[in-house]
């Protein structure tokens, strides 16, 4: 590894540190110092008084602001986000348990995004200002501007409801969940192939079909239109046409050259994708009932559960801050003007 | 050195500087920019029916959206009822002339709206069952049915016969779960919705654009240390901090609106840097600096009038993306107080009728979102391709 | 090879009657109008014109690579005996790279930056030569590198690891990695500085010998022509005013817009034309070029012909084409109003 | 429009002293704490020159030589990190910037891309009275008769046909016209040109080079005439100084310079540039390499490592600037074989 790489990548990994401070310190400030009482919004206002000061303490927010932001870093350093109220569980623990399910609907439906959006993204950029152009241009927008949880909705009523081809909701058919001794990453596709349990892997990916296919589409919206920006910039670049005048195949020009340049942008956009997809995941948990961090979070709002949708956050803030720290180190290693 | 393409600008310029009508203009666009130019014109065809229907919404709207106007679960194009009477005893020619008859009606269903209405005597039954048994044997005159139900009825009750057809109220879109008329609340719809989406760009453009300026024209410690935190929150899923916000502010449509603008601050912030940066670069920057003009003048008349392009397109790819994120709060019950309608809120009570069929509810306020949506983003794309190529990535 | 007068030198490219359009924005723009052009085999033919006179677009055409909104509109491409306008798309593609190569302005962009230097050359020679093994492309490389003095380790580097100069001299390695018949050079020099645009300039004459190819140079800078050319085009306005040899044309130029424009080409040596001839006008825009003969709203010995009728290039001496009503004998209807010795 | 005020009349309108600029390479936020010594590319590296009054001084060099930066340097759109800028006897260093602003009226510039030196959003008549409203904001009803009068003389006739269109409506000829328009309108002293007509083609070059000079002369200004390319400066330079990554090597008066260079690197420069002659083909050999990076120059004279005549000393001491004759200054340890 070149010294320059080297560097890049120790910039990149400090530059990562204040990234993640800023971030949770945001959501401290979002959570407590708006105006209006955090209490009130949340337990609204028939609560009485007491239980506004008795959650008011639950949450540590009658501490003064800095104790409470002491207290609230020494937390997320150590990955300790207190515990979830009314079910005194630590609100780590409960993110573990329900973590895996949104990563392995976050990789199907990235698999989907991806591969549609690099594909079509490619198909348009290289026949510029064709019908197909235009027609992937316009169905990307609709395609983005569907508001996920409809089409989900809409999936279910089609594939579920009327003809009845697929699972609309759960991850698992009932009676599947693997025991304890079977679950080692959590991921039932992941570990149904590992123990052979093919079965297990054939329920668990009927399941998986439709909320992934309703995640993966509607992020392929915007990926379709940012690879095809990307592609149009590199196929406009002079090095594509010296290569047609050497003769070169065009599918080779498009696919190899013009791919392999247009690919090093594209990844740092999969970085910025990561953080639509969680946020995306959120509502196709709570179409689907997709028992992942997603729904947890929306039903600790109606539990007015702060600690959780606290710690929820903080955690998927670190998520895409690790995964923009990895794709920027890719970037690194794919982009040969930085590893030399 | 010298263009590969021939020279055009001479000859485009006539194209372009006849001091011909605006709408001349544009139409003329339509070689210019070909297809990017439809683009344009489909998106902001949407916008302006958008706006027609903010505007125009007491007019279009046939009911008050908040009135329990018909039966609950009424399909689309249903509603309308039919007098029937055994046959050979019609008490009454037509409707208009019932006086003190009691007409049967059943329970939940149009026909009890309709008596109420036209203040006739009416007696409830449970089923439609119980109904038709009545009236078979005289406990009443008439009853009300569903006109959609008056062949498989009089299929099966020969001896019923039809007085009057068509009566009252048809719901183009039919009715909700509370029997409130779901093209109503459409129409009083697209004002909320316009009104969030409006409001959160807004917001975030006040703040966004002016940072984006000072980042961009100041720079140094000022520019990174900005740049650094709006980074990280660009990198934020925005629903989530939208979500906690939401949660915290509470419903109300303000507060739903810097709950989302918060998060297309960085936006702003950042397409307005990028713009700064480069034109600060510019020569004709340059330039004016080796005139002599003060920074402020430079800010005003270099600077900002060859930023504004750029932020229209953000602006209106923002309120795009603000409307579906204002959809996906009300979904999970952040958006706005149950009393005004918005079509988020009737997408999420629609959520739990599915299951049993009523496939209306859900359906048309989720076409309305996704069209003002694509329109808002069909205008802005084309209107970036024209103003400048590939600048929106 | 086809068979052609003995006294004829032997034609490698003749081009007869190209006309290329772009369709821009509702506007029909004639590129290059009806050009007759013969490139000798072995010479270097420097092809001079002003920004948007088309000579960009003739030499992309010359290897069929003209993009919409541009399109070939008519005329005749013989190359080496085969008219290349009727082959198939897959057919010419075989002739770039291997028969025609080209080499573009700006060394910076010309090669892809995340492929190695030594890839590049080797899928250029295994695209038309497949079953040429990777080690022998290589060694090819290797061969041709040494040859345009470069060290063969750059061969491993990366395209932004090169200079300038380095990286041109690799572009044209890739032009002869296939021993093309034919180089077209499109402003190959432009952005380079001018002590490394001299060094290049000697390779190419030594490789012109060498690996006996042809070069069509395609420059706004008339001065390099003088020195590397044998013989010269001049191009005005998508038309070709004048071809000759670069002795008789720089002494004795016959068009008055090849006399203009030889006489505002700026001279470092000193007390040679102290003051640069200042033409009139402004090059003319190719979307309504003006009527009959192109140049005439700035002509100095403009006749009433030059104003309707279009001349044509015509042999005004033996190689010295000129396209001007002042050597050809006027259609009737018509008198001459200077008088030029023939 | 009021003349010119008078000045008590000074040799030399430009004094530069040993003028520095050196740029920091990186500027990331964590960078500075990282590395242990910052890395500079040390784009001026010492230079120094006179400018007379009503002269053209010509500064020629090729890429990353410096010299734009140095044009730059003189008009203070960039602070020196090192030496003075002495203008019109006023150390430009020390003068307040509410006054620098002042003092812009009387030092212009024209740059090279005439389309990226107009405001797309400005049009022609607006760009050259701009000037005008900033430093004359008392008579601005004359404001539009003047900028009629400047756009006559560089040739926009008739100017009431461009003084309302916008730049991208006009050629690039008549472009370049309005830039230089725009300059002139205030009457400065010094005009900075930086290759004010390498985007022009051959035949418009000549008229706007004949334009230059003829204003030069009934406005008697100075010009600071930037380029790479030496034969076009023959035409309008009185004296030329070369330029090489980032150090003079040669001053002096065009004639000298141009018929017998004294420095290795400006001879090889004049032998370069094609003489458009084909009798006249050029025959000497050119030095090896190409410009170093300039990151880290060589040491000593930096022409050092491509320099035909290169001894052991060229590689450790740097050659300081000495007149070897009359008004040709050179910087080399053995250009005294030259003379």
């Amino acid at each position: 590894m070149s010294p320059g790489l080297r560097r890049y990548i120790f910039v990149r990994i400090l530059l990562t540190i204040p990234m993640v401070l800023i971030l949770v310190t945001v959501v401290f400030f979002v959570l407590r110092v708006i105006p209006g009482d955090p209490a009130v919004a949340i337990l609204r206002e028939g609560a009485s008084e007491e239980q506004l000061a008795s959650f008011r303490a639950a949450a540590g927010l009658d501490q003064p602001l800095h104790i409470q932001y002491f207290r609230y870093i020494s937390g997320v350093v150590r990955l300790d986000f207190g515990e979830a109220m009314k079910r005194s569980v630590p609100v780590m623990q409960e993110i573990r348990t329900f973590f895996p399910a949104t990563v392995e609907l976050a990789i199907y439906s990235m698999l989907i995004t991806a591969s549609v959006g690099i594909f079509f993204g490619a198909y348009a950029a290289h026949n510029r200002k064709s019908a197909a152009d235009y027609g992937i241009r316009i169905s990307s927008i609709i395609l983005y501007s569907l508001p996920i949880f409809w089409l989900g909705l809409m999936l279910q009523m089609i594939f579920g409801a009327q003809l009845g081809w697929l699972p609309v909701s759960g991850r698992l058919s009932p009676g599947m969940t693997p025991g304890p001794e079977e679950t080692i990453t959590g991921l039932y596709t992941i570990d149904a192939i590992l123990n052979r349990n093919w079965v297990l892997f054939k329920d668990a990916i009927l399941h998986l079909i439709l909320p992934s296919i309703t995640l993966g589409l509607v992020l392929a919206g915007i990926f379709t239109r940012l690879t095809r920006a990307n592609m149009l910039d590199v196929l406009e670049q002079d090095y594509i046409t010296a290569g047609r005048a050497r003769g070169i195949w065009e599918r080779v020009l498009v696919y190899r050259h013009g791919l392999r340049n247009a690919f090093i942008p594209i990844v740092t956009l999969l970085g910025l994708q990561v953080a639509l997809l969680l946020a995306g995941a959120i509502l196709t948990e709570t179409t689907f009932s997709w028992p992942g961090l997603g729904r947890l979070v929306v039903q600790r709002i109606y539990d007015r559960d702060f600690a959780t949708l606290q710690g929820a956050i903080i955690f998927f803030a670190l998520i895409v801050a690790g995964v923009s720290l990895i794709v920027d180190i890719l970037y690194g290693f794919l982009d040969p003007r930085i590893r030399y | 050195m010298n263009i590969s393409s021939p020279n055009t600008t001479a000859q485009t310029s006539k194209l372009v500087d006849e001091n011909i009508g605006f709408v001349r203009r544009i139409w003329r666009g339509r070689i210019w920019y070909g297809t990017e130019w439809y683009i344009t014109v489909i998106g902001g065809l949407i916008l302006l029916g958008v706006t027609m229907m903010t505007i125009l919404a007491p007019v279009l709207a046939p009911y008050d959206p908040n009135e329990f106007i018909g039966a609950p679960f009424t399909p689309p194009g249903r509603g309308q009822q039919a007098l029937v009477s055994r046959t050979g005893e019609n008490p009454v020619p037509s409707a208009s002339e019932i006086t003190d008859e009691v007409v049967g009606v059943q329970r939940n269903q149009n026909g009890v709206n309709l008596a109420k209405e036209l203040n006739y005597e009416y007696e409830r039954y449970q089923n439609q069952e119980e109904l038709l048994t009545a009236l078979e044997n005289g406990e009443v005159d008439l009853i009300f049915i569903n006109q959609e139900l008056v062949p498989e009825v009089l299929g099966a009750y020969p001896n019923l016969g039809v007085v009057d057809e068509k009566l009252g109220r048809s719901y183009r879109l039919g009715t909700d779960n509370l029997g409130r008329d779901i093209s109503s609340r459409i129409v009083w719809g697209a004002r909320t919705i316009l009104g969030v989406a409006l409001a959160s760009a807004l917001l975030s453009s006040f703040v966004g654009i002016p940072l984006g300026l000072i980042s961009g024209f100041a720079g140094g410690k000022v520019d990174r240390t900005l740049s650094l935190v709006m980074d990280s929150i660009y990198s934020f899923p925005g629903l989530l901090l939208a979500i906690a916000l939401a949660a915290m502010l509470g419903p109300g449509l303000l507060n739903v609106a810097v709950a989302i603008s918060v998060i297309y601050i960085p936006t702003f912030y950042r397409v307005v840097r990028g713009q700064v940066l480069s034109i600060k670069e510019s020569l004709y920057v340059d330039a004016a600096r080796s005139l002599g003009a003060k920074s402020s003048n430079i800010l005003r008349r270099y600077i900002f009038p060859n930023v504004i392009p750029s932020v229209v397109v953000v602006f209106s790819l923002n309120i795009a993306d603000a409307i579906i994120t204002a959809a996906g709060l009300a979904f999970i019950g952040l958006g706005l107080p149950p009393d005004i309608p918005d079509w988020g809120y009737d997408l999420s009570k629609g959520h739990s009728f599915l299951v049993a069929g009523q496939w209306w509810m859900i359906t048309f306020p989720g076409i309305m979102i996704t069209l003002v949506a694509a329109g808002f983003s069909l205008f802005g794309e084309g209107l970036s391709e024209i103003l400048n190529p590939r600048l929106v990535k | 090879m086809t068979n052609n007068q003995s006294s004829e030198p032997d034609i490698l490219y003749k081009i007869r009657k190209l006309v290329v359009e772009y369709h821009t924005r509702g506007v029909v723009v004639t590129a290059v109008d009806h050009v007759d052009l013969d490139i000798q085999r072995g010479e270097v033919l420097g092809l001079v014109g002003e920004s948007g006179c088309g000579k960009s677009t003739l030499g992309k055409a010359l290897m069929r690579m003209i993009e919409p909104p541009g399109e070939i509109v008519g005329g005749e491409l013989w190359f080496d005996g085969t008219e290349l306008l009727s082959l198939p798309e897959r057919e010419i593609r075989e002739y770039r790279g291997s028969k025609i190569s080209m080499i573009f302005q700006d060394p910076m962009t010309s090669l892809n930056p995340v492929q190695r230097v030594d890839e590049h050359i080797i899928e250029t020679i295994k695209v038309h030569e497949p079953e040429t093994k990777k080690s022998a492309a290589l060694e090819r490389a290797q061969a041709l590198f040494e040859r345009l003095g470069i060290q063969k380790r750059r061969l491993n580097d990366y395209p932004h690891q090169l200079s300038g100069g380095m990286r041109q001299r690799t572009m044209v390695s890739l032009g002869l990695a296939l021993n093309a018949d034919l180089i077209i050079a499109d402003e190959a020099t432009t952005s380079l500085d001018v002590i490394v645009e001299a060094k290049l300039v000697d390779q190419l004459e030594e490789i012109r010998k060498e690996f006996w190819v042809t070069i069509l140079l395609i420059t706004h800078n008339i001065a390099l022509v003088a020195q590397i050319a044998d013989r010269i085009a001049v191009m005005y306005a998508g038309k070709i005013v004048e071809i000759g040899y670069v002795n008789d044309v720089f002494l004795n130029p016959l068009h008055p817009y090849t006399q203009g424009l030889l006489q505002s080409v700026p001279n470092i040596k000193f007390d040679e034309r102290e003051d640069l001839f200042k033409m009139p006008g402004e090059p003319p825009s190719l979307s309504d070029p003006p009527q009959g003969c192109r140049f005439h709203p700035r002509c100095p010995h403009v006749m009433p012909i030059c104003t309707q009728v279009e001349p044509q290039l015509l042999e005004n001496s033996p190689d010295q084409l000129v396209d001007c009503w002042l050597y050809q004998n006027l259609p009737e209807g018509y008198e001459s109003t200077i008088e030029v010795e023939k | 429009m009021s003349e010119k005020p008078e000045v008590n009349i000074r040799e030399n309108l430009v004094e530069v002293i040993n003028l520095k600029k050196w740029f920091q390479i990186q500027s990331g936020m964590l960078d500075g704490v990282l590395s242990r010594e910052t890395i500079y590319v040390r784009a001026v590296d010492g230079v120094s020159f006179n400018i007379r009054r009503g002269e053209v001084f010509g500064l020629a060099g090729e890429s990353g030589s410096g010299k734009t930066t140095i044009g730059r340097l003189v008009i203070r759109l960039e602070e020196p990190t090192e030496g003075e800028v002495i203008f019109d006897g006023i150390d430009l260093a020390s003068v307040k910037p509410s006054e620098m602003r002042k003092m812009r009226r009387r030092m212009q510039v024209i740059f090279q891309d005439p389309m990226a030196s107009l405001n797309p959003r400005m049009t022609i008549g607006e760009a050259i009275t701009h000037g005008l409203k900033i430093h004359f904001p008392g008579d601005s009803e004359n404001h539009r008769d003047t900028a009629f009068n400047m756009m006559e003389k560089v040739g926009l006739t008739p100017p009431s046909s461009f003084y309302d269109k916008y730049p991208h409506q006009i050629s690039g000829g008549q472009r370049q016209r309005v830039v230089i328009a725009r300059a002139l309108v205030t009457l400065p002293d010094l005009v900075l040109a930086d290759e004010p007509i390498a985007m022009a083609d051959v035949s418009v070059r000549a008229l706007l080079l004949d334009l230059m000079v003829r204003l030069k002369n009934e406005l008697n200004l100075t010009y600071l005439f930037i380029t790479h390319d030496l034969a076009t400066a023959k035409y309008i330079c009185d004296r030329i100084g070369i330029l090489y990554l980032g150090k003079m090597v040669e001053i002096g008066e065009l004639r000298d310079v141009y018929t017998h260079p004294l420095h290795p690197y400006t001879q090889a420069l004049m032998a370069a540039v094609p003489i458009p002659d084909p009798r006249e083909r050029r025959t000497q050999t050119m030095p090896a390499g190409e410009i170093p990076n300039p990151i880290n120059p060589p040491s000593g004279c930096r022409f050092h490592p491509r320099c035909p005549i290169a001894q052991a000393i060229c590689s450790s001491e740097q050659p300081e600037l000495q007149e070897l004759e009359l008004g040709h200054l050179v910087a080399c340890h053995f250009a005294e074989d030259f003379l």
